[in-house]
């Protein structure tokens, strides 16, 4: 009984797949951002699988590299969110079917 | 490789709550119990970087995650009362699912194929030494990141406030 | 091992250090049942120790009929003391009561989220105690970062007021929960800030290393961190909604905040943890500030955990104190509070703490220097803790206490300038 | 940008409210904490008091008069006794007059000793001030359950007087009860009106300026906290409240803090009044006799008291018959209460609650 790296590596695949599903099908701003934010914590599994289970640089970079991540996840769900919140204050919907025009 | 039935098991028992917790996510008609899953998909995450021994990782995640991006979500939702909170999916939801289930098929084989060069020495970096690394070889980044988040943090208030503080602003 | 000068003996019936107890036992069981039961067994030994010997007394005892008592006393009334002798068994009653409650889901309500909640909230309640030492080894997870474990255990409960307030499809509680989730965000970086200052003297995060720490120099952090402690013992209170930040279920505005839908032992967990988390507080803020376990020397003597307690309790007291007697803050007022003055405050403290920190290391200083900095540092504390309020513009002198006195009803008298201060 | 569509959100601060100080709602429109409109709806204790005097005789009427404002019994009847008084033509022996200034300076202690409480309560000082509060209230409620009975509706004063005369040990009791109030008000002082946090919750709360008061006809502490120095006991004297020497406490901006510490002060100048009243306490009858079915000549009068919330006024009309033709009261909670919409528009919801709280309103008195 034991846990390589593949195993780790099939876990942040699917999450990743997962994610990109929800980003793709939601109809929700919010909903698509769920999706996005799974994406990059799949991606940090990724990382870390392979700082504790691989040899060389990995090991320092991927830790330093999941803290970019994470803020950079914070940093984009704030903008976004706020993008969302004045795009339905105009339209009223932040249904991303309906939010196609550019000009407000 | 990380011997020992405890992790083993504990490997098990957290993909399966993270990866149902993601389906939760995509199956739930109410976009606040699709919120809610996302938090418990957070918690496993945050669960296999205990496994992978990241201590402060986990914490970081647990606190940043869990106690600002997802309550950012429901601020969120509380703040577009009219807008639709029944998490359905838009029209593309099918050729989504056949570019997800084709991206899945490439990355497994990809996984599965290559052999990783594997060691089982396990050096692990300690929440101080990567404080150090963050603040020796990697500054330059490191500050990228926090001009960035101010950044973040301006545009996102200049991008909500409501016309009557502008209006006051350009009557001051 | 850590070797400490310790009088304390290796036998099991020593009670200072109940390390030995516990070893004993997993010996036993070893030999017995093999170490996978034993690998399974000694976190529920820790769990039950620290449950029965710490959270109960505290936190039923102290929180729930000791807080009433004293309130009680304040009020100049005598609390309750009905239930058993001098009203001992009033939790346990309360208790009962409440199981027997019936728990009403309104309608409209989101059902499994309303349920889920009161869960979300008593889970981490429980978590927190994994992390506080007790004694030198009597800790149950001596975390090498135990401090941001504590601060990722205290994000979960605002996740679940949230969860409470938005599924009981109240206007109240929708009020309530949106309070609850500003103040606790805006305060827990303030927090953050004030235990980064301590930190950076102790340079780990482990609160075992940390009370080590001052017990070898013989200094409590409070001394050298005044003003972090002030700002923790504020955020503490506000993250808790424990007055004059109980903004959350002020009974006055917003009937029970989040909690108005609930009755039954449902709002009884939401009751007993609130306590929990206040207590847990206290015991964090006694661990990290009043050095836990350790009093100059006299955990030798004293069992550690006996001291831990009661330094809880003190810490304690003083939330049941600001309860008693202060009125509440408004929602605009707090946030200004926690932006506006505790951020920049807890900024300047760690610049301050930074600069000691260098000097101390590059100059090779011994020791001692420590009761120089804790001087420096509450001087320092009280100077910026006014300055900084009165460049907010907070001047009291200007209010006038006392109305002015005229003989005739001669209608409106002007406000005459000159009475600027009171009487 | 076209406009914003924000959701204003009515909120209840409904009859079933714990502090709205009895069975009174606000529909408030709320834009998040902000208060957009403020609507009052009332009349849920309505019981018609002023129809059904017109079925009793004049006596039968007095005890109508405590169940209007039920905190403040003693000056609703003292200002009813006054109109028939007037209408009658009927003195008042002097010892009659000193007894009945009395008992209205006691009330309005208690009045005001409740009004300070509940405000505090709606700040959120958790209870501890309202205990203390009731606490010296209860001494003087057992001073009215000692002369006349009852603690809360006392039905004390009649027609021509006073019902009983004052027993033996009620006067060393009432000065016991009254040297220990300034102390207690310093104590209030301390712990409220020099609490930052206190200040910080009342001040420039629900402003009302000198006019707009004026204009609104509001009396009482909500007047005087604007700084319009208007007493009905000094300007329009009764009941011999001329001998008295006492001061008006007068605020200057006119928010919920100034009217709190203009209640605080008055509770000072009643105890004063209370103790030169008792060291001249004058001797001989209590009451001149009024016949029970008093039928005064026809005409209408109307007497107006200074009672806790305001100027109180009890207006009658006679048509000769033994029962009063009309019987109206003017509450001046009801009508102090008509500028609440301005001075919560604008503020949060807490600040809506401090506000009411500040007016010190009693619902019986305003429903009637």
């Amino acid at each position: 009984m034991s846990v390589t790296l593949e195993h780790f590596l099939t876990v942040s695949a699917l999450l990743f797949t997962l994610g990109l599903f929800i980003a793709l099908s939601k109809r929700n701003a919010v909903g698509v951002l769920m999706g996005v934010e799974l994406m990059l914590n799949a991606s940090n599994l990724a990382l870390l699988a392979f700082a504790r289970l691989t040899e060389g640089p990995a090991q320092i970079a991927g830790p330093v590299f999941v803290v970019f991540v994470i803020t950079v996840a914070a940093a984009e769900v704030a903008v976004a969110l706020a993008l969302a919140v004045s795009v339905y204050r105009v339209r009223e919907t932040i249904d991303v079917d309906r939010i196609t025009l550019l000009r407000m | 490789m990380i011997e020992g039935t405890g992790p083993a098991l504990a490997f098990w028992g957290l993909s399966a709550l993270t990866l149902v917790s993601a389906g939760g996510v995509i199956v739930s008609r109410n976009l606040f119990h699709a919120v809610l899953f996302l938090v418990l998909a957070f918690i496993g995450i945050a669960g296999f970087f205990l496994l992978l021994s990241a201590e402060f990782l986990a914490m970081a995640q647990i606190v940043i995650y869990v106690g600002a991006i997802a309550v950012l979500m429901l601020y969120a939702i509380v703040l577009t009362p009219r807008a639709g909170r029944d998490n359905r999916e838009t029209w593309m939801a099918v050729p989504a699912l056949f570019v997800a289930v084709g991206l899945a098929a490439v990355l497994l084989f990809a996984i599965h194929d290559t052999d990783w060069a594997k060691s089982a020495r396990a050096y692990v970096l300690s929440a101080g030494e990567l404080g150090r690394e963050l603040l020796g070889t990697w500054v330059l980044p490191f500050q990228l990141a926090s001009v960035l988040l101010t950044a973040a943090l301006v545009g996102a208030v200049m991008l909500v406030r409501s016309p009557e503080e502008e209006r006051k602003e350009e009557e001051e | 091992m850590i070797w400490l000068p310790f009088l304390v003996s290796e036998h099991w019936w020593d009670l200072r250090d109940l390390g030995n107890l516990s070893r004993e036992i997993l010996e036993l069981i070893e030999r017995g049942l093999g170490s996978e039961v034993a690998y399974i067994v000694s976190p529920l030994i820790g769990f039950v120790a620290s449950f029965l010997l710490f959270v109960l007394p505290t936190q039923l005892y102290l929180g729930v009929y000791g807080e009433r008592r004293l309130i009680g006393r304040m009020q100049s009334r005598l609390g309750p003391n009905r239930v058993g002798k001098f009203g001992l068994l009033q939790p346990i009653a309360d208790a009962i009561k409440l199981i027997q409650k019936e728990a009403i889901t309104p309608r409209g309500a989101d059902r499994w989220v309303m349920w889920t909640a009161p869960v979300v909230f008593v889970a981490p309640a429980v978590l927190v105690w994994a992390v506080i030492p007790f004694g030198p080894n009597m800790v149950i997870a001596d975390l090498p970062t135990g401090l941001v474990y504590y601060l990722a255990v205290a994000a979960l409960p605002v996740l679940a007021a949230f969860m409470a307030g938005w599924s009981s499809n109240n206007k109240y509680s929708l009020f309530g929960a949106m309070r609850v989730v500003a103040m606790a965000i805006s305060y827990e970086v303030a927090l953050v800030l004030a235990l980064l200052g301590v930190v950076l003297f102790t340079q780990t995060l482990s609160l075992q290393e940390i009370i080590l720490w001052q017990r070898d120099l013989d200094i409590w952090l409070v001394f050298l961190q005044p003003l972090a402690f002030i700002i923790y013992f504020i955020s503490a209170s506000a993250e808790l909604n424990r007055t004059p930040t109980d903004i959350a279920e002020a009974e006055s505005e917003i009937v029970a905040g989040y909690l108005t839908e609930y009755s039954g032992m449902k709002w009884g967990l939401f009751y007993g943890m609130d306590i929990g988390y206040a207590i847990a507080a206290a015991a964090f803020g006694s661990t990290v500030f009043l050095g836990g376990w350790s009093f100059f020397g006299l955990e030798e003597w004293v069992p550690p955990w006996l001291i831990l307690i009661v330094k809880t309790q003190l810490f304690y007291f003083v939330f049941i104190w600001t309860r008693g007697t202060l009125p509440r803050l408004r929602i605009d007022q707090l946030m200004g509070l926690a932006w506006k003055y505790l951020l920049p405050l807890a900024a300047v403290n760690l610049l301050v703490v930074a600069a000691e920190r260098l000097w101390w290391k590059e100059a090779e200083l011994g020791d001692g220097i420590v009761y120089l900095f804790a001087a420096i540092n509450i001087v320092l504390a009280v100077v910026l803790l006014v300055g900084w309020a009165r460049a907010l513009g907070y001047r009291p002198e200007r209010v006038r206490t006392r109305p002015r006195l005229v003989k005739e009803p001669l209608g409106y008298v002007p406000a005459d300038s000159s009475a600027g201060g009171g009487q | 940008m076209t406009e914003i569509r924000s959701e204003p959100f009515v909120v209840n601060i409904g009859p079933q409210h714990p502090s709205t100080h009895g069975v009174f709602r606000i529909k408030a429109t709320v834009d998040g904490e902000r208060v957009i409109d403020a609507e009052m709806v009332m009349g849920y204790l309505h019981r018609s008091i002023e129809k059904l005097a017109e079925e009793r005789t004049y006596t039968q009427n007095i005890p109508f008069t405590d169940r209007t404002d039920y905190l403040s019994s003693m000056s609703n009847n003292l200002g009813y006794c006054l109109a028939v008084e007037k209408l009658a033509g009927i003195e008042v022996p002097p010892r009659g007059n000193a007894i009945r200034v009395i008992m209205a300076e006691l009330q309005r202690l208690a009045s005001h000793c409740m009004a300070i409480g509940a405000f505090a309560n709606d700040t959120g000082a958790w209870q501890t001030p309202v205990m203390w509060t009731f606490r010296e209230r209860e001494r003087i409620l057992d001073l009215f359950e000692m002369t006349s009975g009852a603690r809360l509706t006392c039905n004390y004063m009649r027609i021509g007087g006073v019902a009983f005369d004052l027993p033996k040990d009620f006067v060393p009791a009432c000065r016991k009860v009254i040297e220990r109030f300034p102390a207690f008000i310093d104590e209030l002082h301390g712990l409220l009106s020099e609490n930052e946090i206190f200040i910080a919750r009342t001040k420039g709360i629900g402003v009302i300026t000198a006019e707009q008061a004026i204009n609104a006809s509001l009396s009482g502490p909500m007047l005087r906290g604007s700084g319009v120095a208007w007493d009905i006991r000094k300007a329009d004297p009764y009941c011999g409240y001329e001998q008295y020497d006492f001061d008006i406490p007068v605020g200057e901006n006119g928010d919920s803090y100034d009217r709190f510490i203009v209640r605080l002060e008055e509770m000072r100048q009643s105890v004063r009044i209370i103790e030169q009243a008792l060291d001249g306490l004058p001797g001989g009858p209590f009451r001149t006799e009024v016949p029970l079915a008093l039928r005064p000549p026809k005409g209408e009068a109307y007497a107006r008291v200074e009672g806790p919330r305001g100027e109180l006024g009890y207006y009658v009309v006679s048509d000769g018959g033994p029962s009063p033709f009309r019987f109206h009261i003017r509450p001046p909670s009801f009508i102090n209460l008509s500028l609440l919409k301005e001075m919560t528009v604008g503020g949060t919801v807490a600040d809506a609650i401090v506000v009411l709280g500040s007016i010190d309103i009693v619902v019986g008195e305003i429903d009637r």
